[in-house]
């Protein structure tokens, strides 16, 4: 298969879709989460199991759903549920395989933040909120985490922690009581982070061809660890490409536009 | 027992100045023509509980009806900010408002606990959030079997929850379908439930095991077709998508907001009003 | 993910002695098939749960396949006492059997606190009622915010769940209508849940939030046809109200009951094989 | 409209049924009070709402239900919810009107006993157990308890409380914390019971005609109270027995039988 040029956002999207395997129980933030899990879903990991907050479950959306709460999600899940039951039987019931989540702002252990920038009570940007992401970041089996790397989002020391990583690291999240494993990867732009098996901090395991690790050093906000075996990123296969590109045209043609939330 | 009823007569006889009011609807069925009404009715010191707020509470607290808000994620969706809650919180515009957050785990069981008439729901969760420590209305308790901590909070029990829907009957069931979310909890939790339906008919013909609210849980029930707009009924309408996005320009200057509102809700009579004023916006946007 | 698979198979691969084992079903759609190849694979020491063990628990008590019963309502409906429990109960025949006390509201929100994977289930209840002075299982705690003492009893989280249910498809995904019970809360409170089912079939077409449970969910889905007979199916079966009488002479004694099980169940096959001894039965009665 | 003769359970029917409102949102237990409870809604209250804990929400069954799970409850309802639901949202949220109970044994409290007969732990009689009764008694805005009356049932004291009524009368259920109004009415094959409003000790307040207070008494485990101003129970009106006599000619003719229980 022939290879085609990609953006940065492209391969952000096609690698978070690779971590999705086969027959997955996925717990979906809408957005990059949504479109990396559906892409999943038309390429390589037909039976994955699509769950968005608002019900749908085994949802196979043709577009991307604009919001949380699209016809489409609901017309082509297996069942919808109430917004409670997928709280209390789904998520916390312990059935979720995979959280996949956005996130505002990160720390070295994974934390998010999604709540404020500057104080809570007298806050720089009001974000919108914790929505699902604390329940899904403690009680799926893992997370996944996709967002842009820049120095705004990678920080020292989050204002808020809406959704708990790995905490100070080490042993403190299950210290906490925490049952879900946490955070495995941080798909980026730039490259895959995923934790330290013992101290839990991020590290960059997996590097976008084409980027520097200055580069990516540089997008985050404290001084990050790069694996002694850094690997390249496996540039998307054309396959993968083209099915992202028909997604998003199907999606543009139907929305109009290309981004979501929850609500 | 609901008695069907003109949805201007259910907001003024059963929405009090002060009372906690939940609008409900995930996306999908939210009760916008509802909020326009108590926006023209100008009620006050609201506190106002839904876990989305969005366009529809934007309005709400950007015109002053609002005196708290409940939630756990404010955003439009697919679009960015809410400027008027983000105006109400980071400046006080119009006035302050108090704010209390939780996460969508714990207000979809606080509906639930609500509904169930218990005074709080019992998860697991926010173990690790500093949520905790802004809300003092995330408290923890201990299983007397294991001894296993767990988040407790409040439940959510509105003096008014006002919900969309597809179909009632003459009678005044109502019938809903697609994305419930949390719309069946939201509306047994309160004292007082008012569903805006998008017809009434003579017969629900609900499939086995459907969502179905009987009438005499219900306080009105308000025929308002299309009630929902900018979001959608599934069955009847499609969710604009694009107004969302124009809402953003709209909503971001206070006197851009204030025009609006004063042109398409508070000088319109009722929601067929809203509708033909905005449709004659968008023709002269698009001349 | 379920796969289609042969009942005995399912019993014999899933279902351990010792196990917890919860065969639900109020009234409509019980898995007496299930039940019936439980007593022909001899599992023993078993404790069964359920919020009415009828004739199902009465055969697997009787047989000595339970070593305790968490229930909350004991008889044969509609007809009297469930001899075989009583037996057991009274006279610890085959062995003696520990009973669990609840009420169904106790036993209802215990599944719904297995199916949350939360360690107990809150409930105003009990008060007044002397259960909690039999039963250790049911405590009291306090609302962190009101005070308020609320009744705590342990979630219930069987190994093994088994329902009954209309149809599956090719995937094994389930759908059932009418009364519903406890059964899907009960499936997904349990480590591994079996369903029968009266069909498998393409696609299963269900309304807009019906109760369906998905595949991957789920242990293995049975093909039974009548597999809850003499409960039923509704769309495919009637119950069997004759039957439930009948079953009053032949359980009130130990030997007609040995005899019986022997004759329809043991030397069965299947449940093919007991619908067919059945079938003879009833026509040399009605001779 | 002329009189009929009528049986000691005729009358004891209809004068329950003739209790409850149209409109009433009626907790219906299978047996004596599901029989009462649909004469009702096919006489003088058509909109009475009868909610049976197994998921139906205002079932119109067309025969007698022989289980609280007949399909002809499913088919007639207006919705058909889980177990749970019911006893969650619909009885403990309080929007029950009236309970309407059968019981094994009472006491001069109200109280019942559906559980054993002799000690707990080696009983003389175990009886089927509490089902939904300690509920529905203890969250309805009133109770109806409909039962037939004799030395075994009407007793001195119970061996078990199942489900509370006035516990030791006065303000002890108020003071225990149970939140429904409780049992208003025990209405007998004799008469009808009503509880003493401050010391909440079941009185005879109206005695069917043609039975006497010496039969009644005679009946009773314990020294029964009789009301100063003692009516007679008014006798059952043609329309009603009829009504009562056809549904019960439908109910043999559909099942062969018409007993009924919980299961």
């Amino acid at each position: 298969m022939s290879e085609l040029e990609f953006s940065a956002t492209e391969i952000m999207t096609v690698a978070a879709s690779r971590l999705l395997g086969n027959g997955t129980v996925c717990f979906v933030g809408i957005g990059l989460p949504s479109t990396a899990a559906n892409l999943a879903r038309l390429t390589h990991a037909p039976d994955v199991v699509l769950i968005y907050e608002s019900g749908p479950i085994g949802a196979k959306p043709t577009v991307l759903p604009l919001s949380i709460g699209d016809g489409d999600l609901s017309l082509t899940a297996d069942t919808v549920v109430s917004t409670p039951e997928i709280f209390r039987y789904w998520l916390q019931g312990g059935r979720i395989d995979v959280g996949f989540l956005g996130a505002a702002q990160i720390d070295r252990f994974a934390n998010i933040n999604t709540t404020v920038i500057g104080p809570y009570d007298a806050p720089k940007v009001r974000l919108p909120g914790a929505g699902g992401a604390p329940e899904i970041a403690a009680q799926a089996k893992e997370v996944f985490i996709v967002l842009k790397q820049n120095k705004k989002a990678f920080v020292e020391k989050l204002p808020f922690i809406t959704s708990a990583g790995f905490l100070d690291g080490g042993d403190a999240r299950e210290k906490a009581g925490i049952p879900g494993g946490g955070p495995t990867a941080v798909i980026t732009d730039l490259g895959i982070l995923t934790p330290d098996p013992v101290t839990r901090e991020l590290t960059l395991t997996s590097i976008h061809p084409g980027v520097t690790v200055e580069q990516v050093k540089e997008a985050t906000g404290w001084d990050l660890k790069i694996a002694a075996d850094l690997k390249t990123t496996e540039i998307p296969d054309a396959a993968a490409l083209t099915a992202l590109r028909d997604l998003q045209a199907r999606t543009a043609k139907a929305h109009g536009q290309n981004a979501g939330g929850e609500g | 027992m609901a008695l069907i009823t003109p949805l201007r007569e259910a907001v003024s006889s059963l929405i009090h100045d002060g009372d906690t009011v939940a609008l409900e609807g995930f996306t999908h069925l939210i009760p916008h023509a509802a909020g326009h009404e108590i926006i023209r009715q100008g009620k006050k010191d609201l506190t106002l509980v839904r876990m989305t707020p969005d366009l529809i509470y934007d309005q709400l607290i950007g015109m002053g009806c609002a005196r708290k808000l409940i939630f756990s994620w404010g955003g439009n969706p697919g679009v960015g900010s809410l400027h008027r809650f983000r105006d109400a919180v980071e400046q006080g515009w119009p006035h302050k408002l108090e704010t209390v957050e939780h996460s969508h785990a714990g207000m979809a069981n606080a509906y639930v606990a609500g509904a169930s008439n218990l005074p709080f729901a019992l998860l697991r969760g926010y173990t690790g959030s500093d949520l905790p420590k802004v809300n003092p209305w995330i408290r923890f308790v201990e299983c007397p079997f294991t001894g296993e901590k767990l988040a407790a909070i409040p439940s959510v029990r509105p003096d008014v929850t006002v919900i969309h829907a597809q179909k009632a009957d003459k009678r005044g069931n109502v019938l809903l379908w697609g994305i419930l979310g949390v719309q069946k909890e939201a509306a047994l939790a309160a004292k007082r439930a008012i569903v805006t339906v998008e017809e009434v008919v003579d017969e629900l013909n609900a499939p086995a095991n459907a969502c179905v609210l009987p009438s005499w849980a219900l306080a009105a029930v308000c025929p308002v077709p299309g009630g929902a707009y900018p979001s959608y009924a599934q069955d009847y309408s499609q969710r604009d998508n694009k107004f969302y996005k124009d809402w953003d320009p709209i909503a971001r200057n206070r006197d851009s907001f204030l025009a609006w509102m004063k042109r398409h809700v508070l000088e319109t009579e009722d929601f067929a009003g809203f509708v033909r004023v905005l449709g004659e916006s968008v023709a002269r946007e698009t001349v």
